[in-house]
Formats: C-alpha cells, sequence, structure tokens
C-alpha cells in the first residue's frame, strides 16, 4: 500500500468518526461514540480481514480467488455443525479450518493440478459453496434439529477491558484477536520466512520459482490451503463467534468485499486490514448515524467499498500492482 | 491452445464432453439425493426415491404444455445472459458482471416502458432498446477500464454487480417508485400495454422469438462478419490483434458492451414479456448461471441455447421435485455445480470415461522464441 | 572422484575452488564412461509430438573445462540444456553426475547435485533484491525467519572473489541486462554450481560486456568449474571455448577442439553445407524517400527513452539493415514505426504520408507492411487457421470482406494462392497455423506481408529460428522485395544477416544511431565496434559521453 | 405446542393482545371481513379455558366439517425456508395445524428466487390443491393473478393486502404498526436509562418499517423524551437485508455501548441477530423483544433475555381461515389478522404492574381506535 493511499485511507477513517463526532446527540459522549465505533469497526472488519488474508495467501502465490465467500460460507457451515455435533466450539472452529482448507483443496486441483481457469474455478466454488450448505442446513440441520453449540466466550484484557468508555474494545472474542494476530503474522510470513519469500516468487514468476528448485505445484497447493483455512477461521466467525446458528447464505457477499479490500490494500496484509477497516467504518457509520437520527444515503454507503476498489483499480488513488503471476496456470517446460 | 476449428473427431468430443458431464453430475446428485431419501425404512433401498425425484424433475419441465412454457420462458433470459458471457469469452474477457448488466437494463427498460408516452409500434423496440442501452454502458464501462487501464474485468464486473444492485435499490424505492397509494413494494409502475411484447401462444411471449433472432445473429456477427473476426483475434492474442491493425482498446470496450447489451437485453425482455415492470431483487442469480451455461456451452451459440434450456428446465423442474420429495430444492443448485465443475474440468469426464484427449497440437519450443501466450479463460473450441 | 567426494563437494562447492585445477584439458572425447567427466549425457531422446528436439544425443564435460555447445537456432540445444538442468525430462536416455546414473526431476535435482544455469531469459524475480533472488530456493533461516543479511554476506563474497559487480541489496527490476546476468551467475555460485550451463549469454550483450563474461567463465574454469556454453556464435566458441560440440536438428554432428576448427568449418558442421554468405543480388537503385525518421523519442516499457533521438530514411529501391545488440531500443523503434507504439517527439513519415496520429491500420492501408520480432506473440494467432493467417491485416477489404461480412471462398482462394507461391508446407489453408513449423509460420507472415501493395517494409529479425533453407528463400523476398520497389528496413541482431542483404547498414547503440556502412564497405569489426558503442573508424561519430556511460555499470 | 398453552395462559394474566378488528387502520379504504370465529378477540376471561390441546384439535373439528374428501393445503414460502423462526414458518405452522385441524393434508414449496413465485404457486394449482397460501407481499400480485385464474380454489395471502377483494383470496394482513406501537410503548416503559432501540432489516419492506415506525410512535408517547435509536439494514438489498444476523447483533452492540438497554429486532435473521447481540450482554440488564412470533420458542439462546415479542399471529390467522374453508364459511378479502405483545416469560417478575397496566391501556386504545399510530402503510 502506498503512503498515499495509506494516508487516504486514514483520512477517510479520521472523516468518518469527525462525521458522528458533530452530528451526535448531546446526551452521549464523543469518547463513547468513538469507542463505540471502533468497537463496531474492529467487529465488521474481523471477517472481512480474514477473508482478505486467504485471498492474499492465494493470490500472492498466484492463484486468483473469486471463492473466498463460498469457502467462508461452508466454513460457517461446517464449524457450525460440528461444534453442535461434539458440542465443543473449538472442535469447530478447527472443522471451519478444515472445510476451508478442504474448498481451497479442491480450488488448487482444479486451477494448479488441473489448470482449470480460475475465474471458473472459484465460481464452481461459489455455487458449490451455496448450493450444498443450503442443501444441508434443509436436510441435516432441519431434519434432525440440531442446536448450535453457542459462542466463543469474550476474552478479556485484564485492566484495560475494565476502563468505562474503551472497555468493549478490549473484550473481543477469540476469533476477532485472532485476526490482529494473523494481521501480523501473515506480514511476517509472507515478508519474512523462507515460504513466504517462496510464495511470492512463486506468484510473480513461476518459472524463476522452478528454476531455483521449488516446487511451483506444492508452493501454491500450500499457499491456497493456508488461504483456505484463514478462509475457514472468517466462516467460523460468523457461526461461532457472531451468532450461535447457521443460516443459509448468511456470509451475505462479505467474501467479495474481502476481495475488494485484499485489492484495495494492494495485496498486503497490513493494506488489507486497513481496507477491511474502512470499509467497516463506513457500516459503522451507517449504523452509528441512524442512531442519532441522521438520515444517511444507505445506497451510497453499500456502494463505497465497490466504488472505491473501482477507482483503486483504474489508478485514480496510487496504483495497485497484483501479483504478475495471478492467474496464469504455470505450465513447466 | 486449442485449435479454432476443430476437425470432425473434436467436434463429436466437443458434444460427448458435455453430455458425459451432464450425466456424471446427474449421477452424482442421484447419490445425494438418495442419501437425503427414506432409504432406510424396511426393505425400501430408496433407488425409486431417486427415480422419482428425476422423474418429477422432468415432469416439472416438461410434462405439461404450461410447463414446456414455463420452461421455454425461463431459457430466454438464459440465452441473452448465456450469450452475452460467451462473447465476451470470445475477446478474451471474463464478464461476471451479467447480473448488474441485467439488472440496470431491466431499470432502464422498465423507465422507458412506463415513463414514455409513444404509439406502440415504437414504444416496444424503444423499451428493449433502453435495456440494451444501459447493459451496454454497464459493461462498456468494465470493458473501457480494462483498455485503458488494465483493471481486471473480472474485479471490476463483479463491482459493478453490487453498484448496480445499490443502484437498482436507490431507484426502486426513489425517482422510479411506483407511488399509487397502494404499492407497497420497491418497484416501478407497470410499463403501458404498447410497450409489452405480445404473446406468440398463450402465457408465451414473443420473447422467444427475438431469442431466436439474437442466438442467430450473434452467431453471424461472431463468425461470419469482420467485427467478429477482430473479436476472436483479440480473444486470440491481443497483441496479434493490435499488430494487425486491430483497436484493441476499441475493440475490448466493445465486447464488453456488446455483452453488457445482451445482458441488458436479458432484463428489458423480462420486463418487456414477463414482469411488466422492475421489481428490486429480481435479478439475482443469472450471473453465476450465465457463466455456467457459456460454458457448458463451450462457447459456441448452439451450446448456449441448449444449455440455457438444460439450465431453464432444471429450475423449472425444481419445483415439482420438491414438491414431490420435500427435499430441499437447493440439490438443483448442487447439481449446476457439479455440472460446471464437470465441464470445466474435463479431465474428470475423460478419466472417468476413459476418452482419449482432443490431439492437442505440442510442438517443440523454438529456441529464443518465447511461447508464451497465456491462455485464453475459456477453452476456446469451435 | 568417489561418491564421498561427490557429496561434499556438493556441499561445501568452494573447497573446489580453493583447489583450482590446471591440469591440461584432455582432448575431446564422445565416448562414455570416462570417470573423468563430471557430467555426461548419454544417448538422450526427446520428443514433442512429432518433432524430435534430441535424438540419441550424448555429451559430456569435466570439471575445469569450459564445452561450447554451438548449433542454430532450432538445433535443440535448449532441450538439452533443460535435460541436463532437470526442467525437461528426456523420453530416453541418462544422465550421469561423477560417473553415476542420476535421474533429475527438477532443477531442484540439479542444483542439489551442483549443476547451475543461467538461463537466456532470466530466471530473476523483478520486485525481489538481488540477494532475495539468490536466496530463493536455498534460503538460510534463524528462528523461522530468512537470514537474508547472511545471504549478502555470500553475495558480497562470491562478488569480490570472481569480480562480479553487484549490489545485493538492488531491487532486480532497476538493474541493467548485464548486471542481471551477473546475478544469475553468482545465484549459480551461491547453490555451488560445479557445472555452470550458459544458455545464450551474450545474445543479450554488448561485445565489451559478453568480453567481461568471457573473464569471469575462464576465472571460474580455473578455479574447477565445468561450464557448458551455449551458442550460435562463432567467434566466441572458438576464442572461449575448450572443446565445441556442434548440434544440428536435435542430434550431435560433430566435437572439434578449438584449434582444429576454423569459422567456416564449424558453420559447415552446424548447417550441413558451406553457408551462402551473400545473397545474388544487384546494386540498390533508391529513389524517393520511403521511411523517413527525423529526431525519433520513444519511450520504453517502463518509462526511459528507448529510441533517443534517431534520424534516418529508407528510400524505394533499397533494403536498410539496422545492427545493433539486443534492447538497444531497436524492438521500440520498429513498434513506432509500424504504429504500435507513440512517439514521444520527432516525426515518422511514412510514403510522403506525416505518420503521426495514423494507426496500425491506416500505415498498414498506406502500404506498410511489418514482419513482427515476435512472431508466435504478435504474427500469429496461432489457434486460427493458416487462411484466416494469411489475410491477418487485409481482413476486412473486398474481396475478402463485403460490407463487414467475411467471404470464405475468397479469403482461401487467396490463401490457397499464397500457399503456392511462398511455398508453405500444410495440409490445408485451413488448418491451425500452430501446426505449422517455424520456417512455414514465418513464411506465412512474409507471404502476408509481401504480397500486397507493399511500398514500404519493415522487417525484425526475419529468420530468427528459421530453418537454413526459409532463411534463403525469406532473404530472397527480401531483394525481392526491394527490386520490386519498395523501400526496406530490416532490423537483425545477426551482423551476417545485414551483411548479405543490407545496401546499407545503420548502427544502433543505447537508442540511438551510432554509425553507417554501406553495405559492400561493411565488415564485422567495423560494426562490431559500433555496436558497442565505440566511434567508427568509416564514419559519424559516438554519442558524447558514451565511453564514460559505459564504464560505469561494471567494473570487471 | 407447549408454547401456545403458555402463551394463552399468559395472556390470560395480561391481556394485552390486541385483536384489532374493524374499520380501524387498514391501510386503504378497502373493508376486511372480520377474522372468522375462532378468530375473534380473545378475552381474558374465555382464553384460558377454551385453550384446546392441539392433540385434541383434530376430534373437535371434525363432526363440524366431516369432509368426503381429505382437505389439501399448500404453502409457498417467500424466498427463504419454512424453518425460518420467522414469518414463513409461522404461516407454515398454521398451515400445518390448519389442515390436521380439519384431517386435511399439507404440503410447501420453498421459493429460492423471487422469478419462481408464479411457478411455485402454479404447481400447487396443477395438483389440484384445494388451499393455497402464499407468505409474504411480495407474492401478492402472483396470488392474485393466480386466485383469478382459479375460482376452485381458495387463496390464503398472508401479509397481503388487496385493493379490490377477490372472492376467493383472502388477504390476512396485520397492523404491525400497532404491534411496533406496543412493543415501543413496553421498551420505553421498561427502560431505566431511557434509551430504547430497534435494529430492523430494510425499511424498503412494508412490514418492517411499520414495525420500525410504530415502535418510534409508541415509544415517543408512552415516555415523551426517551432516546430513540432506529437502526435499518438499508445497505443492503432485499435479498440480503433479512439475512444478515451478524449486522443485527453487531447493531444491536453498538446500541448496547451507547447505554440503550432494551432493544427491539425485527427483520428475520438480521432481528435475531439483535437477540443474539443482547443476549451475549446479558450481564449488563439488557434486554430484548422478539418479533412476528413468540421468539422466547424460536430462538432459545436468548430467552433470558428476551422481554417480549411483537406478533403477528399468523399461524393461527392460517389455520383459522382454513378452518373456515373446511366450514364454507369462508370469505374473500382482506382479513384482518391478530398482532400483540407475547408473554413476558422468565423476565415476567420484572415488569412493574404499573407497566403492565398501562400496556393493557394502550392495547384497549389501539383496539377501539383512541389511540392511532399515524403511520403510513410504507415509506415514502
Amino acid at each position: 500500500m502506498t503512503r498515499g493511499r495509506f494516508l487516504f485511507v486514514l483520512a477517510c477513517i479520521g472523516a468518518l468518526v469527525a462525521a458522528v463526532e458533530t452530528l451526535r446527540s448531546p446526551d452521549v459522549s464523543a469518547a463513547v461514540v468513538a469507542a463505540s465505533m471502533l468497537a463496531t469497526t474492529l467487529r465488521f472488519a474481523t471477517p472481512l480481514t480474514l477473508g482478505a488474508l486467504a485471498g492474499m495467501f492465494c493470490e500472492r502465490s498466484g492463484v486468483a480467488n473469486i471463492a473466498i465467500e463460498g469457502m467462508m460460507l461452508s466454513a460457517a457451515f461446517g464449524a457450525f455443525i460440528v461444534a453442535a455435533m461434539t458440542r465443543s466450539l473449538a472442535a469447530g472452529v478447527v472443522a471451519g479450518m478444515v472445510v476451508g482448507a478442504t474448498m481451497a483443496l479442491l480450488h488448487a486441483w482444479l486451477s494448479v493440478t488441473l489448470r482449470v481457469d480460475q475465474i471458473v474455478s472459484g465460481t464452481v466454488i461459489n455455487i458449490m459453496a451455496a448450493g450444498v450448505t443450503g442443501f444441508l442446513s434443509t436436510e441435516v440441520v432441519r431434519r434432525k434439529a440440531i442446536e448450535g453449540a453457542g459462542l466463543l466466550p469474550a476474552w478479556r484484557v485484564p485492566v484495560l477491558s475494565d476502563l468505562p468508555v474503551v472497555g468493549p474494545i478490549f473484550q473481543q472474542q477469540p476469533i476477532a484477536w485472532a485476526t490482529l494476530a494473523l494481521v501480523i503474522g501473515a506480514h511476517f510470513v509472507l515478508f519474512r520466512t523462507v515460504w513466504g519469500l517462496r510464495v511470492r516468487a512463486v506468484g510473480e514468476l513461476p518459472r524463476a520459482a522452478h528454476a531455483a528448485g521449488i516446487s511451483v505445484q506444492q508452493t501454491r497447493y500450500a499457499a491456497v490451503m493456508v488461504g483456505g483455512a484463514i478462509a475457514g477461521i472468517g466462516g467460523a466467525y460468523f457461526t461461532l463467534e457472531a451468532v450461535p446458528v447457521f443460516e443459509p447464505m448468511m456470509t451475505n457477499g462479505r467474501g467479495f468485499i474481502a476481495l475488494a479490500a485484499l485489492i484495495f490494500g494492494g495485496w498486503t496484509p497490513a493494506g488489507a486490514w486497513v481496507a477491511s477497516l474502512l470499509f467497516a467504518a463506513a457500516n459503522a457509520l451507517h449504523i452509528n448515524a441512524q442512531q442519532f437520527g441522521i438520515p444517511v444515503p444507505s445506497q451510497i454507503v453499500g456502494m463505497f467499498p465497490y466504488v472505491l476498489t473501482i477507482v483503486i483499480l483504474a489508478g485514480a488513488i496510487g496504483r495497485v500492482t497484483p501479483p504478475a503471476a495471478v492467474g496464469q496456470p504455470y505450465v513447466p517446460d | 491452445m486449442p485449435p479454432e476449428r476443430p476437425g470432425a473427431v473434436v467436434r463429436l468430443d466437443a458434444v460427448l464432453v458435455p453430455v458425459l458431464a451432464i450425466a456424471t453430475a446427474l449421477a452424482l446428485g442421484g447419490v445425494i439425493l438418495w442419501a437425503a431419501g427414506p432409504r432406510f425404512e424396511g426393505s425400501y433401498l430408496g433407488i425409486g426415491f431417486v427415480a422419482e425425484a428425476y422423474l418429477s424433475l422432468l415432469e416439472g419441465a416438461f410434462g405439461s404444455r404450461a410447463a414446456i412454457v414455463d420452461t421455454t420462458l425461463r431459457t430466454v433470459p438464459y440465452v441473452f445472459s448465456g450469450l452475452a458471457v460467451m462473447l465476451a469469452f470470445r475477446g478474451g474477457l471474463f464478464n461476471i458482471g451479467a447480473e448488474g448488466q441485467l439488472t440496470v437494463g431491466a431499470l432502464a427498460a422498465a423507465w422507458a416502458g412506463f415513463s414514455l408516452d409513444l404509439p406502440a409500434i415504437i414504444h416496444l423496440p424503444v423499451v428493449l432498446a433502453a435495456g440494451c442501452l444501459a447493459g451496454a454502458v454497464w459493461g462498456g464501462v468494465a470493458g473501457l477500464l480494462k483498455a485503458r487501464t488494465g483493471a481486471h474485468e473480472v474485479i471490476t464486473t463483479i463491482m459493478l454487480n453490487y453498484i448496480g444492485g445499490q443502484l437498482a435499490s436507490y431507484l426502486l424505492n426513489g425517482p422510479l417508485r411506483d407511488r399509487s397509494p397502494l404499492n407497497v413494494i420497491a418497484q416501478t409502475p407497470k410499463i403501458a400495454e404498447g410497450a409489452r411484447l405480445p404473446d406468440l401462444l398463450p402465457g408465451l411471449h414473443a420473447g422467444v422469438l427475438l431469442a431466436g433472432i439474437v442466438a442467430m445473429v450473434t452467431w453471424f456477427i461472431v463468425w461470419k462478419t469482420t467485427t467478429g473476426f477482430e473479436l476472436r483475434m483479440v480473444g486470440a492474442n491481443a497483441d496479434a490483434a493490435a499488430y494487425a491493425g486491430v483497436n484493441v482498446v476499441r475493440r475490448m470496450t466493445w465486447a464488453l458492451g456488446v455483452s453488457g447489451l445482451l445482458a441488458g437485453l436479458a432484463g428489458a425482455v423480462q420486463v418487456a414479456g414477463v414482469n411488466y415492470r422492475s421489481t428490486l431483487g429480481f435479478n439475482i442469480g443469472y450471473g453465476f448461471d450465465s457463466i455456467a451455461i457459456a460454458l457448458l456451452g463451450r462457447n459456441t451459440v448452439s451450446g448456449v441455447v441448449l444449455s440455457s434450456v438444460l439450465f431453464a428446465a432444471l429450475r423449472t423442474g425444481a419445483t415439482k421435485l420438491q414438491f414431490r420429495t420435500q427435499v430441499s430444492a437447493d440439490i438443483i443448485s448442487v447439481i449446476q455445480a457439479l455440472v460446471l465443475l464437470l465441464v470445466a474440468a474435463e479431465q474428470i469426464v475423460r478419466w472417468l470415461y476413459r476418452l482419449r484427449a482432443a490431439d492437442a497440437v505440442t510442438q517443440a519450443p523454438e529456441d529464443g522464441a518465447t511461447a508464451a501466450i497465456p491462455p485464453s479463460p475459456a477453452g476456446g473450441e469451435g | 572422484m568417489s561418491p564421498i567426494e561427490s557429496h561434499e563437494r556438493t556441499t561445501t562447492p568452494n573447497d573446489l575452488r580453493q583447489s583450482a585445477r590446471s591440469a591440461p584439458i584432455p582432448s575431446g572425447t564422445r565416448g562414455t564412461g570416462d570417470p573423468t567427466f563430471l557430467l555426461e549425457a548419454r544417448h538422450l531422446t526427446k520428443r514433442y509430438g512429432p518433432v524430435i528436439a534430441n535424438r540419441d544425443v550424448s555429451f559430456a564435460v569435466r570439471p575445469g573445462e569450459i564445452v561450447a555447445l554451438l548449433g542454430e537456432n532450432g538445433a535443440g540445444k535448449s532441450t538439452l540444456m533443460n535435460v541436463l538442468y532437470g526442467m525437461t525430462v528426456p523420453d530416453a536416455g541418462e544422465l550421469a553426475i561423477d560417473g553415476k546414473v542420476v535421474r533429475l526431476r527438477s532443477p531442484r535435482d540439479a542444483l542439489a547435485r551442483g549443476i547451475g544455469m543461467v538461463h537466456q531469459h532470466f530466471m530473476l524475480v523483478p520486485p525481489f533484491t538481488v540477494a532475495e533472488n539468490v536466496a530463493l530456493g536455498n534460503e538460510p533461516s534463524r528462528r523461522g525467519a530468512i537470514d537474508i543479511a547472511t545471504v549478502e554476506a555470500r553475495v558480497a563474497s562470491l562478488a569480490s572473489r570472481f569480480g562480479i559487480d553487484v549490489d545485493p541489496r538492488a531491487i532486480v527490476r532497476d538493474l541493467s541486462v548485464g548486471q542481471q546476468q551477473r546475478v544469475e551467475i553468482v545465484k549459480a555460485l551461491d547453490r555451488g554450481a560445479r557445472v555452470l550451463i550458459l544458455d545464450e549469454p551474450t545474445a543479450v550483450l554488448t561485445p565489451q560486456e559478453a568480453e567481461g563474461l568471457f573473464r569471469v567463465l575462464r576465472g571460474l574454469a580455473a578455479d574447477g568449474t565445468a561450464i557448458v556454453f551455449i551458442s550460435h556464435k562463432l567467434g566466441e566458441v572458438l576464442s572461449l571455448a575448450h572443446r565445441i560440440v556442434v548440434m544440428r536438428r536435435g542430434a550431435v554432428v560433430g566435437e572439434v577442439l578449438p584449434e582444429d576448427a576454423t569459422a567456416e568449418s564449424l558453420a559447415a558442421m552446424m548447417v550441413g553445407r558451406e553457408v551462402m554468405l551473400r545473397v545474388d543480388k544487384s546494386p540498390s537503385t533508391p529513389t524517393e524517400d520511403r521511411i523517413v525518421v527525423r529526431d525519433l523519442r520513444v519511450a520504453g516499457d517502463h518509462g526511459g527513452v528507448a529510441v533517443d533521438g534517431v534520424s534516418f530514411a529508407v528510400r524505394a529501391g533499397e533494403i536498410v539493415g539496422i545492427a545493433g545488440v539486443q534492447g538497444n531500443g531497436q524492438t521500440e523503434l520498429v513498434e513506432a514505426i509500424s504504429g504500435l507504439r507513440p512517439t514521444a517527439g520527432g516525426t515518422l513519415s511514412l510514403v510522403g504520408v506525416e505518420a503521426h496520429g495514423l494507426d496500425v491500420r491506416a500505415r498498414s492501408m498506406a502500404g506498410l507492411a511489418h514482419v513482427p520480432e515476435d512472431r508466435q506473440r504478435h504474427g500469429l494467432v496461432l489457434p486460427f487457421s493458416v487462411a484466416d493467417n494469411l489475410v491477418l491485416n487485409r481482413y476486412h477489404l473486398p474481396p475478402l470482406a463485403q460490407r463487414g461480412v467475411r467471404q470464405a471462398r475468397a479469403i482461401v482462394a487467396v490463401a490457397r494462392d499464397l500457399v503456392a507461391r511462398f511455398d508453405i508446407r500444410t495440409p490445408s489453408p485451413e488448418v491451425p497455423v500452430q501446426a505449422l513449423s517455424g520456417g512455414n509460420k514465418q513464411k506465412v507472415i512474409i507471404a502476408r506481408e509481401l504480397s500486397h501493395g507493399l511500398r514500404a517494409l519493415v522487417a525484425a529479425q526475419p529468420t530468427r529460428g528459421v530453418d537454413v533453407g526459409s532463411i534463403e528463400f525469406i532473404h530472397r523476398s527480401l531483394v525481392d522485395a526491394r527490386d520490386a520497389g519498395a523501400a526496406v528496413l530490416v532490423v537483425s541482431a545477426e551482423l551476417d544477416e545485414l551483411l548479405s542483404i543490407a545496401d546499407r547498414i545503420l548502427v544502433m547503440y543505447r537508442g540511438r544511431i551510432v554509425g553507417e556502412v554501406p553495405g559492400s564497405e561493411a565488415t564485422r569489426e567495423g560494426i562490431g565496434l559500433f555496436m558497442a558503442g565505440g566511434g567508427g573508424a568509416t564514419q559519424g561519430s559516438p554519442p558524447a559521453g558514451f565511453a564514460r556511460e559505459d564504464d560505469v555499470h561494471y567494473v570487471n | 405446542m407447549k408454547s401456545r398453552r403458555e402463551l394463552i395462559l399468559a395472556l390470560g394474566a395480561v391481556p394485552i393482545l390486541a385483536a384489532c378488528g374493524g374499520e380501524a387502520a387498514a391501510p386503504a379504504k378497502a373493508e376486511p371481513t372480520k377474522a372468522p370465529a375462532a378468530a375473534a378477540p380473545t378475552t381474558a376471561a374465555a382464553a384460558p379455558t377454551k385453550a384446546p390441546e392441539p392433540t385434541k384439535a383434530p376430534a373437535a373439528a371434525a363432526p363440524t366439517a366431516a369432509p368426503a374428501k381429505v382437505l389439501k393445503v399448500g404453502l409457498v414460502t417467500d424466498v427463504g425456508k419454512v424453518d425460518d423462526k420467522s414469518f414463513n414458518e409461522s404461516a407454515w405452522n398454521g398451515a400445518k395445524k390448519g389442515a390436521a385441524d380439519v384431517k386435511g393434508e399439507s404440503k410447501y414449496v420453498e421459493t429460492q428466487n423471487p422469478n419462481d413465485y408464479k411457478k411455485n404457486i402454479q404447481q400447487f394449482i396443477s395438483e389440484k390443491y384445494d388451499i393455497i397460501v402464499t407468505v409474504g407481499f411480495l407474492l401478492g400480485e402472483a396470488t392474485i393473478e393466480a386466485a383469478k385464474a382459479n375460482p376452485g380454489i381458495k387463496f390464503i395471502g398472508v401479509d397481503q393486502f388487496q385493493e379490490k377483494a377477490v372472492e376467493n383470496l383472502a388477504g390476512l394482513i396485520f397492523e404491525e404498526d400497532k404491534a411496533g406501537y406496543m412493543v415501543g410503548a413496553l421498551a420505553a416503559l421498561y427502560s431505566k436509562a431511557g434509551k430504547v432501540g430497534a435494529v430492523l432489516a430494510t425499511d424498503v419492506v412494508p412490514p418492517v418499517w411499520r414495525f420500525g415506525e410504530g415502535f418510534r410512535a409508541g415509544a415517543k408517547a408512552s415516555k415523551p423524551g426517551v432516546d430513540i435509536q432506529i437502526v435499518y439494514h438499508s445497505d443492503v438489498g432485499p435479498e440480503k437485508t433479512f439475512d444478515d444476523p451478524e449486522w443485527g447483533k453487531a447493531t444491536a452492540l453498538s446500541m448496547i455501548d451507547k447505554g440503550v438497554d432494551v432493544i427491539f429486532g425485527a427483520g428475520g435473521k438480521t432481528g435475531n441477530g439483535a437477540l443474539y447481540g443482547v443476549a451475549d450482554r446479558k450481564d449488563k440488564g439488557v434486554v430484548a423483544i422478539g418479533v412476528d412470533t413468540d421468539q422466547w420458542n424460536t430462538v432459545p439462546e436468548a430467552k433470558a433475555v428476551l422481554l417480549s415479542s411483537g406478533m403477528k399471529i399468523i399461524d393461527q390467522g392460517v389455520a383459522d381461515i382454513i378452518k373456515a374453508v373446511s366450514e364454507n364459511k369462508f370469505k374473500g378479502g382482506n382479513v384482518l389478522g391478530k398482532v400483540g405483545l407475547a408473554p413476558f416469560h422468565d423476565l415476567d417478575s420484572k415488569v412493574d404492574a404499573a407497566v403492565k397496566t398501562k400496556l393493557e391501556e394502550i392495547r384497549k386504545g389501539l383496539d377501539g381506535g383512541t389511540i392511532k399510530t399515524d403511520v403510513k402503510p410504507a415509506k415514502g
């Protein structure tokens, strides 16, 4: 993410907060509003960030991923059903990761091994995820009257979570905390580790990586599946951290907003996180403004991430460069 | 890269693989149905249940005159949007935005239909043209961005789908909303009588005819005109097209614009022939379905038409299947996803049925010449 | 050499270099099983569909030996090299290292056994630093993180030891071609290469840069590294190699020591018969200007100036050649003339018309034909039929199209005519052009470009990767076009080609024309000097400051 | 089943069910038919004693109808599933119960796409069903069309207001504004912080909007000066707005952050999300109010914090009309279903008697027309 775009994002977030601050009702303190907006923003940003990180590992290795939505949706279902069956939330999260990674394995098999067009492969996964989870939620969850296992309890930062105004920010649930850790972890993995270097090499110039003795296929499989597992955590967020139920189509297009965040963030973990925060902040503003009786053009809020992404892609606010080999199957020889 | 003009052997192959893919997907769907069915009740194995499910699907799609009419009506928008995706594919572009283009097409058509006061003979064409124009603009934006800035059309068309949805939400709740006190729905007023597509047969509007004509025109343009030649050239090798004097920027914009036009026409025909208005939320699912249709149809016009019939039949028959078996109609989506999977990854089908791979023209790499031409998004078999 | 030693050498490559050998290079042999061979290929065969790229190829190299693999484009050198490096698995035959048969399934296997390679198309990741590129695939790590500092130190030490100038922290994208090649060599050395394979390493270098490279290679060989040097340039092969292996049509056709060979004898082995050096042609009788370039400036792909104020004119009835090492602006110049690339300044007139604002199509209609440098990328639409490719520039004109509708019968008729006239070997005009051989593909392009209303022709690398028979045919066609009154501009990296057909030769260096020589007076040496940016004795003066610039980049 | 008994018992104790009939607040001038016999306003005295055990119901109903053939009831959902814990489920329960009561059979078809409305209705027509229930106002047009074309079949359109009565179509409509009004009043009266909130699906959908604006009016009227926070999920399309529990929860939490202590969640799964959000903060003494059905039964996770629900008694309304058909008492036109508050369940002891009294007054006022919600039928 370029410095200019980073400042642009900061300015946007500042403007969002300022907008609420100036228009809020007199009996709620500014600090409360700011803290509340921040809390809401972090909450909305969690699945977006996870989705964007999932897409990042995938695309950094040169495999386009428009199937974040499908991976998250199927993981949301898998996490829910396993948690419900085992009555273990931890098992549910693991199941979410396994399901996400399994969908990713399908994506990798199709696009890396069989060299199916990566967009087509992503489309297959999205359609399949919607159909299979819808079908199973009717035929299994409904028929067997399966009840959810509840939600992951919040983890409180000892002293800080008891503070009056900002307290809620420091009592997030595990996946929200894990997301922050994953942003840092993903940055470290991608830019500081051997595997990260190889993933990036494979995504930029696969023949160079191949010539250096790296298996392009294995690296892509691994990266896509790591991404899938992260998408799986994002899916588990919906059914184990946000609400204790699974609903068909409950990811509600967030996988595509995550894709937008990934692009807006220039395919970097920090950038994707900041972009997710920005998009989440727009939603938080939408909610907060209504709370204070300010009419908001909802459709404009709804368009915000998508318009911004097109603008960025068109190069109007700095330019983003995708990994050079994204979308191209690697054919050795 | 497969040759564009396949020989006879390959042509047979081009039919065989999709047919086997469909059969395999239905078989797998049958296994799922069987698992969901009452298979362990007594000695009942549940095979009959699967058979009943598929028979009801067939009956629901083709079992009566009404069913056939319904399937035909559903085929119409699929043909337009499937052709839209196909045309873009031929130009090497992936139009995921059929849904958004269809939405804005429907909006524009409805607007032209209820707000303009024109004689019937020109009103209908104006309505259809308005839908085409709006769709063309929506697709053309993505084309222009691709051609001018390199912004990938997959991403921009996805984003434009969402923007189109929000635009529809705004317009249908605001400027274009039916203001009659009785209307409580986010929809436009009904379009004028003269703006509606006449019925060919009771319940079957003339859009069917239009779909046939447009399919033939599309075929003619893609395969017989210089424009189509340029389109295919850009799709197969944009660099060579530029070298041959084709204005690639213009041709890409044109391709996505015309693709959007066709999708917009799908929306307009739904407005003029079926709903007589544009209602929020009525255009869901066309985007991905049309991609599946174009791929299943191997990006050929006849393939698109046949695939459209198949998808329409699946959707139409789903009701009866659900009614008879009380199994979730989501099974249809599962089957569609399997069809798409098997068509896209035809190696699976070949492996399953031990088919010989189509004679790929392999060649030795020439020293010094990198044959680094990225594959076109769709396998481009004619 | 025992297996244990070999293992140790693989892991600690520097041992070998420290015990630099100075033993005389044994004379060549094609026999197998010689225990002194470090790397040996035995009876390799590799097919691609109907094409046999390597036929029963046997080849070997000893430690400290520089073996040149000589052959024309398409002789099978690259395939052999890919097999040696594990990138291609042969259909038959085997490889032996230190006398032991090995199977190389991937470059990883090759690298592990001490085989390093410098590819013609560099295998460097542009956004990475030099150190990251060197580390790739062999990364030291500490507590999970890459220990890039260690790699940087290793690069610096290797660089200083072999006199290779590279900054380990530089971003590869920002380096010149010559520098990138050095990074490739360092990369291979860092991986402990005992055998270094270089694929056409001088194709992108000036003669001076090439000389620098040779110094490095000789140093490495003296240190015990076995070097396989792939080339089709006779001169450098004779001056560098200890032993020369010649390939033709996928097979090894001969093996000689340089002291026993001459350029002529090598050439004869390469092509299988005496090369006709000059095309039989009459003196040119140039008339009016057809291509006039004045002070033309063209931007390169990544910003920067690729063509920096070039002026020349090509007249009807003459062939003007542009010589120069690849990457000195010739590609951009040709693209600017044909309309594919916008100009950044200066004027260009074609057939008497100011070309500014005319697109590719308009220039083509005005009578400009263009044989592109990269025929796979620009010249042909591979999945299209031969017929469609033969009309790629005229498909929109009557009688091939009437009111926007293509006329299949007329197209096939034209195609049949061209197939016959230009002797294009194809089963039918309907088959996809990708099924044709390289020479026939090029003939498709030549046929298309030379067959209609030709007034000016720009041909870039017209015979690259083409068999000898086709080369003669193409040269003949160019001369015929000239004699028919066309202005012909030929850009070629093959000096011999220009020497044989051009009436005048211009030399490009760093975006400028640095010299002009009449074809009849041109010599390899004279033009070579210009190509290196040096002043010519014949005419013209080097661009100001060239000498200074030249030495900024490399200190050997 | 248990739920019904408890509901009605509770109604006996707190008779706050607003069964509004007559001319009161139909969106337009058309005259709603009074809900058939069983749907008559439940009175405090009658309800507890007459409440039939559902298992016994068929026995009671059988002698009255004794149909020669089995009555077939088909139901077409709006886009969604019959177990949506919301109006589709409620209507399906009503259809099942109604059919069972008259020894008929029932079947449903779940709609996947708005384009399928007509076709799904047609399915039941071609199978010669006697009664077809269509759920949701979006199906209104398709239902009217089908009813006109098939005069021999009785149609029940849930949430479908009819401009002109169709003889064989009963439009079961509800005054969500009144339900919302009562919810708003309850919220305002219960709130200790003086801050109440509503988390709603999109205001583009009229019943949602009426719930929301009714809530506003009720809260304002009952406790002037109360801080009312109403948030609609209008930034997504109608196909998503009901299916976004994560958003509902986040919105509820955002309100709780600002001191809101009573939250009304209305809008399918999105509204349910708000209930989950409140349940998440139950240690703060925050309570939630559900919608459509008594969500104490459908959202068990929120039992402990569920104060009440703003109900549309769809199931009983549908069942009653089915019964009327079997008794040949069916009449087309708009049928006004009952709306009201669900029992307080776990929190009953926390609601002051004064509040209960006040709510009863409001119910009567709404019922009798002395209190007006002044909510338009739809936004804009």
